[in-house]
């Protein structure tokens, strides 16, 4: 990797950071709770990389951290949309 | 090399993620936010799975396996328990985002294709990961207060502090300019370790929620750290996402609560608990349930204030049943909700929905406020330092200039409460002693449950006869 | 080029898109007209491209393409983002 | 090979463009919003003269003294002249796109280094690019009245339209399969060229606004194109900010005049203007200058309601003057703006603030609605269509279900323009013949100005006595 393939990847940081205050800005203060759990959950996009290097194999150690990786990642995968869609749930309007 | 099914994949992935946080900013469209949530999150796990380099699956199976398994439950538990399993997912972010990088380091050492670029991406990872897994494990721990919840100080603490984080971004210096010195890494890592404890220690209990959303913040950095590591921008998009979710809620949380940061992080807030408990208590008046339920029946319009005792007490299902009641006597009934009641934020809106209370009717500080003084009843459920005047009034105050919910303000108070101790603040609370103000003493799921049952007593007695 | 340097452009367009749209929605009417202008300007960013073109001389006709275009992008960072500034000077709070 | 700093330049450019919008959300930050543009646009431009391949700056230098010898009086234009300035503007982006693009080609086949990737942006950029040229060119002409305003149009126009689109797409194509062609790429140049004429031939000058926002956009997305052309992210940034902004805006001009783009785009509409005109005027009250001073100078409560007449007439100075007068005489005066009133998006903002009118007095449409009704008088300054009653209640007419200010609900009405002619909508306005409304015939500047003199030679009086 030359420090070039750096940029591309800090334009995304700088515009992911503008869009991502806009967007958390504008989420109402009814739904920080679940909005609170649902980011741990888009957080554990980590579990890419985990897959990788459980994938990849190259040492036995690489291999068992990535393992566990995975694991620490699904497990918020699962809980986080699990949890958010259930307190989600229970939001009613009026009359509803 | 990555192939284009894959990049297309992320690409997707990116752009569910931002919608699913655009459809969680209003109730209705909020679910529908889960879901993009969903699918982007298995665009890039197929995504992932796509890459050439893995050959063998047995391990990832194994291991998703294990995580849903664990998953789950961990999403069963019951809401007051909420901040914690947050706390607890931070650590697990952490953890994975710390393992891939000392991994990444291991195999690059190996291969010795550790750049300059690579190795900072991965000390920068690694530190952020491990400090914000045993730093989140400290608060979970003190939240369920199988850690002591009062902070612990000692002189030079903050120096101790510092003095760690120099050494290891130091030590991470120094891999910059020999990336084959494993030691370092070695030094690094138990370093990062250390620290996210010592980190937490000076800090209350109370004060955790505000420190979970700075670790949610760390643990997006890590992420974001790992996309730079893995050259990949999905995990810079996801993690500048939730960076930028835990930077603002911990900013809200501490204007709300007129704090500064650094008071939070080194403040040692807590401890002014221990010392203001001390004040003796002023006289107050206080009243039976039946009192309270009589005064209900009696108004025009009926104000809640919920706080940290109701979620405590899971009192809400209680709040609904006299909510019901005063609705079938065509009583106006709202619910006065603070940015900071409770313990976490929009903790009191999910309890409350919980109870199916429809959310039309609950309002935010800034709205009430004008027109508490309309209020017949003001019913303070669990609350206290979040409708304290001195907030207002006592210049000397710790909370003085922390926007309060103008209880006192309105015709009349009911405050239920256990016992006069305070709250989070540690302070003494004016208003339980104010003329307008009847203490109803007790815990509020009993008490509640008291007031609501007197009502329907009363109700089904005018009915029959 | 590869079809891979591709992606990085992807997503700075798809981020880019987020930003515009909620940053031009917060735009208040009052300013309608000077924000037509400053996006002129800002549009203007051809200027970049058209610099290159002219400035490697790689034959006469790009050159000359490239410095007409050089020309039209410079007209309108100049008078984009004079004219915006001209309307800007004129709104005023009530006393000041 | 882009150097670092090149690349530094490029990203903190981007970062500045989008703080440059942010902050011109509100009159107060916007300065600063243009200066941040300034900054970024000059580090932009640094940036790319540090581009190693560039041999020679004499024609750089050239171009640039001539662009900013051209682009200073265009910066002076008068204020009712900015749609045709933009439309200019406009013109030049898309030239410039086209240019690039079409100078890329030329370079990379020679090179031979066109990838089907190239070739595609390339299309993309110059179909764009060549299109919003002369499209933008039309549209300023037609602004101008230089070119015809009433639309052109024939039988099956569309189909030729789509037709020459059409071929012009498949060549596109023909090139992308085989990039050496190069006549195909001849023929897709003119294609756009002659396409862009003939999208607006057949739409009205008063739609040109709307259409001149289309066109910012397509500005905007050939920038965009340019930047894959160029990998160029910068390009690719800015671009998508302009072509968000033009998007938006002529969805808001649509929404507010209750059309849609393809009636737009192939309604004509212009047209119907020729047809109503005809319809034979009712009776109507008129007053004169003194007599429209006198209600004023006895009312409370004033609204002015301001239109594109005001513009053409620049009577906004005596807008001011009468503002000032009544002012002195404490009487509330108030601006309602239309979103569309005039011929661009914030249009009478601009002209008001240019004659000083602070902004808080400028009122929008959804605000000041409500409060029509205790207005005692209601001066129509040069609107039309934008106080056309029939919007809200004749099914039949062409504006009907266009939101419209309520000036017919005022307490009275004074109605300044020329003539009982139309305005863009070509349609008759029954405000105009209602009891409560009395017409000030006359251009704008010179009966306000009358209004004004009258109302000061009164006060001066009374001051005397
Ligand atoms: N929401 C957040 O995000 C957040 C984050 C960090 C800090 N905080 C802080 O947390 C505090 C929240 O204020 P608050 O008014 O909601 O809570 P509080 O000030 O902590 O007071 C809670 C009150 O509930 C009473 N209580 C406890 N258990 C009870 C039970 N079972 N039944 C009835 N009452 C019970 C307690 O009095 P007894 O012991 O006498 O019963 C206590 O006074 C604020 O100071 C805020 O700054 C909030
Ligand atoms: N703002 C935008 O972005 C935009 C974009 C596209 C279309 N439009 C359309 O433009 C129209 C704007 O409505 P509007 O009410 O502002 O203007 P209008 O409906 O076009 O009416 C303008 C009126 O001003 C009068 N006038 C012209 N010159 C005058 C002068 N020198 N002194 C006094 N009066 C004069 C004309 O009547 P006389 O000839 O009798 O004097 C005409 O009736 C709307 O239909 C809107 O849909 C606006």
């Amino acid at each position: 990797m030359t420090e070039l393939n750096l940029f591309p990847m800090l334009f995304a940081l700088m515009l992911a950071g503008f869009v991502g205050f806009q967007v958390i800005q504008n989420v109402s203060r009814l739904l920080h709770t679940p909005l609170m759990s649902l980011t741990n959950a888009i957080s554990a996009i980590a579990v890419v990389g985990s897959i990788i290097i459980a994938g990849e194999q190259k040492t036995e150690v690489s291999t068992a951290l990535g393992a566990i990786a995975v694991f620490a990642s699904v497990t918020n995968i699962v809980s986080g949309f699990l949890i958010t869609d259930r307190m989600l749930k229970m939001f009613k309007e009026r009359g509803k | 090399m990555v192939t284009v099914v894959t990049q297309v994949c992320y690409l997707a992935a990116a752009t569910l993620f931002i919608f699913s946080l655009r459809w969680l900013s209003r109730p209705n469209t909020a679910r529908r936010g889960v879901f993009a949530g969903v699918v982007g999150m298995a665009l890039a796990i197929v995504g992932t799975l796509l890459h050439p380099e893995i050959v063998g699956f047995q391990w990832i199976a194994l291991a998703v396996i294990a995580g849903t398994v664990v998953g789950i439950p961990l999403s069963r538990v019951p809401l007051t328990a909420v901040p914690q399993r947050t706390a607890i997912s931070h650590a697990f972010g952490g953890l994975a985002a710390g393992l891939v990088g000392s991994a990444k380091y291991s195999i690059w050492l190996g291969e010795g294709e550790l750049t300059a670029f690579r190795t900072i991406a991965i000390v920068v990872e690694v530190l952020l990961g491990f400090i914000t897994f045993t730093g989140s494990l400290m608060a979970a721990g003190k939240l369920q207060e199988v850690i002591p919840t009062r902070p612990i100080t000692y002189r030079g603490q903050n120096a101790v502090n510092f003095a760690l984080l120099g050494t290891a971004v130091l030590c991470g210096v120094g891999l910059v300019v020999n990336p084959a010195n494993w030691p370092l890494f070695g030094v690094i890592v138990s370093l990062s370790l250390v620290f996210g404890v010592l980190l937490i220690i000076p800090i209350g209990g109370a004060d955790m929620p505000t420190v979970i959303s700075l670790l949610n913040s760390y643990a997006g950095l890590s992420a974001v750290a790992m996309g730079f590591v893995l050259e990949n921008e999905l995990l810079i998009v996801a993690g500048a996402l939730d960076g930028a979710s835990g930077f603002i809620l911990s900013v809200i949380m501490c204007r709300a609560m007129n704090r500064s940061f650094s008071n939070v992080l080194f403040g040692a807030f807590g401890q002014v608990q221990a010392q203001a408990a001390g004040g003796e208590a002023k006289p107050v008046k206080s009243a039976t349930p039946q009192d309270a339920a009589d005064y209900l029946g009696a108004a025009q319009r009926v104000v809640f204030v919920p706080g940290y005792g109701m979620a405590v007490a899971q009192a809400q299902h209680r709040v609904r049943e006299i909510y019901d009641e005063l609705h079938k006597r065509g009583i106006e009934v709202k619910f006065a909700i603070h940015p900071v009641a409770g313990r976490m934020p929009g903790h009191m809106n999910v309890l409350l929905a919980e109870a199916e209370i429809p959310y039309e009717a609950l309002v935010e500080m800034d709205e009430i406020n004008p027109e508490m003084p309309q209020m017949d009843v003001c019913v303070v459920v669990g609350a206290n330092d979040v409708v304290n005047p001195a907030a207002r009034t006592d210049k000397s105050s710790p909370i003085y200039g922390m926007p309060i919910i103008d209880a006192d303000k309105a015709r009349m108070v009911l405050a239920n409460k256990r016992s006069m101790n305070p709250g989070f603040a540690g302070i003494d609370n004016a208003l339980y002693s104010a003329d307008n103000t009847l203490m109803v003493f007790g815990d509020a799921k009993s008490v509640l449950g008291d007031i609501a049952a007197a009502l329907r007593a009363e109700r089904e007695g005018k009915a029959a006869a």
